[in-house]
């Protein structure tokens, strides 16, 4: 009785300890990283139509994906960097289009925002190379997809110390992606 | 855990067998699922806070390894946050509260006389509550989820948006866990304290442990709500989105002080409080005499209970508060110094017109209220506002508290694990062990903390995972570092000596220290159902009056669970009351309830899953077996006889 | 170097060099008078009671449950005098700690960022107005009072030497004021839990003596130092391009945002980081290529700048009196 | 070794008893006071926040309506007298009557309950819109959970009073009773608190 007590307590320990070497990825805090894809701008496809056959696009696994201080840390750059200014502070967009629904007109995948952000695009878009380091690129990307709600739950953002008017995104639906080439931009309000 | 052989008995063999086939635990791991006697539970409480005191007491030696020398880099600023967290939170939620908790439920119906506690059910619901509350958070510590925003919490930096991931929200529903787990005991503790006393125990004579259990129990039910509703709103704005600490939308960040203190600092009473009784009780066995002062010590214990109340903004002086306000709470943080002052000058008038036995039981007495004076004197200093504002958030105040609460809740909380071992185990722990475990501790508690008192005056924040080294704070850290392996090492010696007595320790007997109250009227362990008659007090030293004659109340039932309900104030006879019996569904509850909570931290749907499964396991849990004799009935007063139907 | 002497880097509440702190050291005597003569009498009487020689007396006797009753009493009643002694003067010296002496006081707003202090001195001519980060210069023997507010989480102010703690709140503006007796720089740090690096979120406070002070105010009004070289305008240019510019302002250029602590007089500062590093040019290129090596979860990201621009940007900051 | 004189015989004490005589009683009062205090400190948070902003409820929030609040207010109030006769049933063990009263009693709770439901229709604002919103949803909400409890309560004993009728569960009737009286009267000032507090506060 006593030694099937004893086991039990340490088959669970076993468990745990387990659990922990695997860590867990939502809550890494890491300040220091080496971008995954330092030259994520020169392989990015930003449009389906090419010649050949068509190519299946990866996405690009970026460490900062599922981890919820890095999707906080973008969430604080979108205000400082501006952001906000043109896409709204919610991500609902105004002079710039919306970020919170299911349209990318540069592609959804975290290298496409990547390079959306890096290289800036036409009507508006600014260059954001060299202003940020590939580290704060990562995060806004993180960021906003987790405006799209393409985040599992638990490492979304909630809302800011701000007015209501701002994203409240752990309890918003998934935006499914569509194709790129579906949908021009349009702004909706 | 499993029942215990007892190897002897202090009345007829087979009264015994009877009462003993219907009190004790199933056999087997069933058994330990299903039990819902007060003694395994209590033993149950001790032992996991006492795991939760180990673990913290780990992470608090990490983080005085850390703190040893300036820039040190044995815990990043992220690690450092989570175990200094970890270290408060389990100290005051897993350690320190339950296991005052735990030692009450043992005791108290032990030292009234009574044969279980009064909702021995929900006391075992209670305690697997807190289990599941204690695994989630080091489940989440330990897979780098811990709570990293102190173990107050303070809004905003615990908010949605300074505190990403989930580790707050663990945070926030093990304060739920834990909070209904007290709740549960503390109704539990008064319900049995009032209504279960031995026939002839009236509220004069309770045992001034009792007493503090009952207004250790008073304080949680109406400080632990405050925590609670803190707690809700904190998760609610971070799941949900609710604006409470939000001033952008009309909430207010200090609303989380006001309501996080109104419980904080009755909480530290909560803890203390139990701690004096603990000496209260055992100096009657080592100075020879009955406890100096009865009528004062418990008008003292009351008393600090109530202005306990009065005290939780000297936490917030640094906030902008009115200032005649904080004139208010600098009066009753100075004054609740008097009810303590007066405990403390009773137990030395004991002292001095008794005869010291010293064993380890007095010695950490002693030892408790030299530190726990030490601690007092810094602690009316801080009433002050303008030296508060100096010492605040630094490691004075860390010097400070860690002098009352080792003081007041380890020390104590020692001598009676020394003074009542023999009575849960049959065993004495060694004394050689124990003289050792005391002194070790003793020096190592001065050791760690003294120098911290320098280390604030000099401006040493707490919280902080380094410091420069240009400070000059790098020496009495080293001490305090060493000081902490002391400690560290007096603790190895005491789980040292436990594991060695609990298999070779000397045979106690039922009253190793010939001692005055109930508790020793029984045999060591005491059999499962405590009394096998009722016994019947006549002063407040039971034993020492009764001579070689217990008088005792016989007529219980001898087939079921049945316990003697006695009135008020006087203690009589008025009642009978069959207990249920062991069961499985308390244990089952509490995992319908471990559900609701841990699911609603990852998503909604926890709200309406655990609602039904609660609602149904409730049903089993209270759905009524045959009873198998007439009942009794009487009437209220108020109802006519002729009204009463046959 | 000058953060070598000791007021520069330690911090004491009981060396005052300022009105308040004074105030509370004074009271500090007090207390810890009281506080060893009470407890060394309840430590001699436990010691007495329990090596005293024990003669077999009847504990329960009227007599001695009197003679008991009266010793406690006295002890209470005691306490209780010695209670509202204290209460007395604490009242006394609150009061005295709250108001603000009657002469014209310096007005700054402090404002505390994760995790580094922003100090404004606020003039009615905007031009005037000025910004500085973690160094606060105020003059000697003026009160100065300090209007605080917090744009993240809750930070607490204080600088051992001159007063005690005032917390700075979200949604709340808080005040306190401070005063320096003596010229001389005084070290401070952020006293309420907010985070990574609350650890490393500490200010210098610089009192010097009134005209001193005037110079200061107006040096700091001016816009930046042109370059003086080719290699400081190369730096100017890094300055802008390399992204430092989207978080730092420099009062006369184009780098205007208000993310981080404003450099326009970066050179005429002591301490980098929060006064966490002495400002010298080792300290400020590791910084600049590593902060998160210094303050791991600091808001600065890491700057891969090659060794020409680093040293082009070490020579223009430097070159920021 | 100890020996023990007999002094007295307990067996002839009753088993059932009534009121603060009764184990279970105390227990149910002490949750009863654990949770109005909870619910006191959810309106002391409310006044709390009130004195905190100068516009309440907020700009551009509408006032809460009061139709279907007062309407469960009044059904409420009005179950009182058959709460009491269902103790007083109880208490003289009167059967029939007690089953009667305790199928009543369920009904009315479920028809609180679904009123209850309602009401956040009333309240004009969104938890997550502003605080006056957050605390307005958390009070009606926290209170609608002892509605919910005492329902579930009352349909379990009338359960157990069709199926089980035995003279221990008398009292356990007149404490259900006794639950729901403290359930209305906790929700009287709450009740003023939220829809006349936007209006008077």
């Amino acid at each position: 009785m006593r030694c099937g007590q004893v086991t039990r307590v340490l088959l669970a320990l076993l468990a745990l300890v387990t659990l922990a070497t695997t860590g867990c990825k939502r809550e890494e805090r890491r300040f220091r990283e080496v971008p995954p894809a330092a030259d994520a701008t020169t392989n990015v496809v930003m449009s389906t139509i090419q010649p050949g056959p068509s190519i299946v696009s990866v996405a690009t696994e970026h460490p900062y994906d599922q981890n919820a201080y890095a999707i906080s840390q973008g969430q604080r750059l979108y205000v400082q960097m501006n952001c906000a200014g043109c896409h709204g502070l919610a991500g609902g967009g105004s002079i710039g289009p919306p970020l919170l629904d299911d349209k990318w007109i540069y592609g959804s995948d975290p290298s496409n925002i990547f390079a959306t952000i890096v290289e800036g695009r036409p009507n508006g878009m600014p260059s954001w190379r060299g202003k940020l380091s590939n580290d704060q690129v990562w995060q806004l990307v993180a960021y906003i997809r987790d405006m799209a709600g393409l985040h599992r739950k638990d490492v979304r953002t909630s809302r800011t110390d701000d007015m209501a008017a701002v994203s409240d995104n752990q309890n918003r639906n998934r935006q499914t992606p569509r194709p790129s080439s579906d949908a021009p931009a349009s702004t909706q309000p | 855990m499993t029942a215990t052989a007892r190897v002897e008995t202090l009345v007829e063999p087979e009264l015994d067998l009877e009462l003993d086939a219907v009190w004790r635990n199933r056999p087997g791991f069933i058994g330990w699922l299903t039990t819902t006697d007060h003694k395994s539970i209590a033993k149950r409480y001790v032992a996991t806070a006492f795991i939760f005191f180990l673990l913290a007491g780990v992470e608090a030696a990490t983080m005085r390894a850390q703190l040893s020398r300036p820039e040190n880099g044995i815990l990043g600023p992220d690690r450092y946050n989570q175990f200094f967290t970890m270290h408060g939170t389990t100290m005051m939620f897993l350690f320190a509260v339950p296991v005052m908790i735990g030692v009450g439920l043992y005791l108290v119906p032990l030292l009234v006389g009574a044969r279980n506690v009064a909702f021995p059910r929900a006391n075992a619901m209670g305690y697997w509550v807190y289990l599941i509350g204690g695994v989630l958070i080091y489940g989440g510590f330990f897979v780098n989820s811990g709570p990293d925003a102190g173990w107050f919490a303070y809004t905003p930096l615990s908010g949605p948006e300074f505190s990403p991931g989930k580790r707050v929200d663990i945070w926030a529903q093990m304060i739920t866990f834990t909070e209904i787990a007290a709740l549960i005991a503390a109704v539990i503790i008064i319900t049995t304290a009032f209504r279960m006393r031995s026939p002839g125990m009236s509220l004069n004579r309770i045992p001034i442990m009792v007493w503090a259990s009952v207004v250790m129990s008073f304080m949680i039910i109406f400080a632990m709500p405050s925590v609670a509703t803190a707690s809700l709103f904190l998760a609610m704005d971070r799941l949900i989105s609710t604006h409470f600490f939000n001033a952008a939308e009309g909430g207010d960040a200090l609303l989380w002080q006001h309501l996080f203190w109104f419980f904080g600092h009755p909480e530290v009473y909560i803890m203390f409080l139990p701690g004096t009784g603990i000496i209260s009780s055992l100096l009657p066995s080592f100075t020879r005499r009955s406890v100096f002062g009865y009528p004062a010590l418990v008008l003292s214990i009351i008393a600090t209970g109530f202005i306990a109340f009065g005290l939780w903004v000297h936490h917030m002086f640094a906030t902008p508060l009115p200032q005649l306000g904080q004139s208010f709470f600098t009066a009753a943080s100075a004054l609740v110094a008097i009810p303590n002052g007066i405990q403390i000058f009773c137990w030395i008038a004991t002292i001095w017109t008794g005869r010291p036995i010293f064993r380890t039981p007095l010695l950490f007495a002693i030892g408790s209220i030299i530190i726990f004076v030490m601690g007092g004197m810094t602690g009316v200093m801080i009433a002050s506002v303008p030296f508060d504002l100096q010492v605040h958030d630094t490691y004075f105040i860390v010097a400070h508290f860690h002098y009352v609460i080792l003081g007041g809740v380890v020390f104590p909380l020692f001598a009676g694990m020394y003074y009542w071992f023999p009575k849960v185990t049959g065993r004495m722990l060694s004394e050689t062990a124990g003289k050792w475990n005391f002194w070790l501790m003793f020096i190592g508690v001065h050791a760690t903390f003294f120098p911290m008192h320098q280390l604030g005056m000099e401006g040493m924040p707490r919280r902080v995972y380094t410091y420069l080294e240009g400070t000059g704070w790098g020496d009495l850290n080293l001490v305090a570092s060493l000081g902490a392996l002391v400690i560290f090492s007096s603790v190895v010696v005491f789980l040292g000596n436990v594991i060695h007595s609990l298999r070779h320790g000397a045979i106690a007997g039922a009253n190793p220290w010939d001692a005055e109250s109930l508790e020793w009227a029984t045999t060591s362990p005491a059999p499962s159902y405590n009394f096998a008659n009722t016994p019947v007090v006549s002063g407040r030293a039971p034993l020492w009056e009764s001579g070689d004659e217990l008088p005792v109340m016989t007529g219980l039932a001898r087939d079921r669970q049945q316990v003697l309900l006695t009135t008020v104030l006087d203690a009589e006879p008025d009642s009978r009351h069959d207990h249920p019996g062991h069961t499985i569904w308390p244990f089952i509850v509490a995992l319908t309830i471990g559900i609701f909570f841990i699911t609603l931290i990852f998503s909604p749907w926890g709200l309406p899953i655990g609602t039904v499964l609660g609602f149904i396991a409730y049903a089993r849990y209270i759905w009524p077996k045959k009873s198998h004799e007439p009942a009794i009935v009487e009437l209220p007063r108020s109802v006519p006889a002729a009204e009463v139907p046959k | 170097m000058i953060l070598q002497a000791p007021r520069y880097t330690q911090q004491s509440m009981v060396d005052p060099a300022g009105t308040k702190a004074a105030l509370v050291d004074h009271f500090w005597h007090f207390l810890i008078t009281t506080a060893s003569i009470v407890t060394a009498i309840v430590f001699i009487a436990l010691l007495i009671a329990l090596f005293k020689r024990h003669r077999p007396v009847e504990p329960e006797e009227p007599a001695v449950q009197r003679s008991l009753t009266r010793w406690v009493s006295a002890s209470v009643a005691v306490t209780l005098v010695i209670i509202v002694v204290f209460l007395f003067t604490d009242f006394r010296l609150g009061r005295a700690i709250a108001t603000v002496p009657n002469r014209t006081p310096l007005r700054v707003n402090v404002i505390g960022h994760q995790w580094w202090w922003e100090f404004q001195y606020p003039d009615s001519v905007p031009n005037n107005w000025i910004s500085t980060a973690n160094e606060l210069h105020i003059p000697v023997g003026r009160p100065v009072v300090l209007n605080m507010s917090s744009p993240d989480v809750i930070h607490s102010f204080w600088v051992p030497n001159l007063s005690g703690k005032k917390d700075l709140i979200p949604g709340h503006q808080t005040e306190t004021w401070i005063e320096a007796d003596s010229a001389g720089v005084y070290r401070g740090q952020c006293a309420e839990f907010c985070g990574l690096q609350h650890a490393k979120m500490a200010m210098l406070v610089i009192a010097e003596p009134e005209a001193k002070f005037d110079q200061w105010v107006l040096a700091s009004r001016a816009t930046a130092t042109e370059p003086a070289d080719s290699t400081a305008k190369a730096g100017g240019q890094v300055f802008l391009t390399a992204g430092c510019s989207v978080c730092h302002a420099i009062a006369g250029t184009a780098a205007g945002a208000t993310v981080g602590p404003n450099l326009t007089h970066f050179g005429s500062r002591h301490s980098i980081a929060a006064a966490t590093l002495p400002n010298n040019r080792g300290n400020l290129g590791g910084w600049i290529l590593d902060p998160q090596r210094i303050k791991p979860g600091a808001q600065m990201p890491p700057n891969g700048l090659d060794p020409d621009q680093l040293n082009a940007i070490l020579a223009y900051l430097e070159g920021l009196k | 070794m100890r020996r023990e004189r007999i002094v007295a015989d307990v067996s002839q004490l009753p088993t059932v008893v009534y009121g603060m005589r009764n184990l279970v009683s105390w227990g149910t009062t002490g949750f009863m006071i654990i949770e109005g205090f909870s619910l006191g400190l959810c309106a002391v948070t409310y006044v709390y926040l009130r004195k905190n902003t100068a516009v309440w409820p907020p700009h551009g929030t509408q006032l809460p309506q009061l139709l279907v609040p007062t309407i469960n207010l009044a059904v409420m109030v009005l179950s009182l007298p058959l709460a009491l006769w269902t103790k007083h049933r109880a208490e003289r063990m009167e059967r029939g009557a007690t089953r009667v009263g305790l199928v009543l009693s369920s009904i009315v709770a479920v028809v609180v309950f679904g009123l209850r439901l309602a009401e956040f229709a009333s309240l004009h604002t969104q938890w997550n819109s502003s605080a006056y919103g957050s605390i307005a949803w958390t009070i009606l909400g926290f209170q609608g959970t002892l509605i919910l409890i005492d329902m579930y309560d009352t349909i379990g004993i009338t359960a157990i009073m069709f199926l089980r009728p035995e003279s221990k569960w008398y009292p356990e009737v007149a404490d259900n009773a006794l639950y729901w009286i403290f359930t209305v009267a906790s929700w009287i000032p709450l009740y003023f608190l939220i829809y006349f507090g936007p209006r008077w506060l």
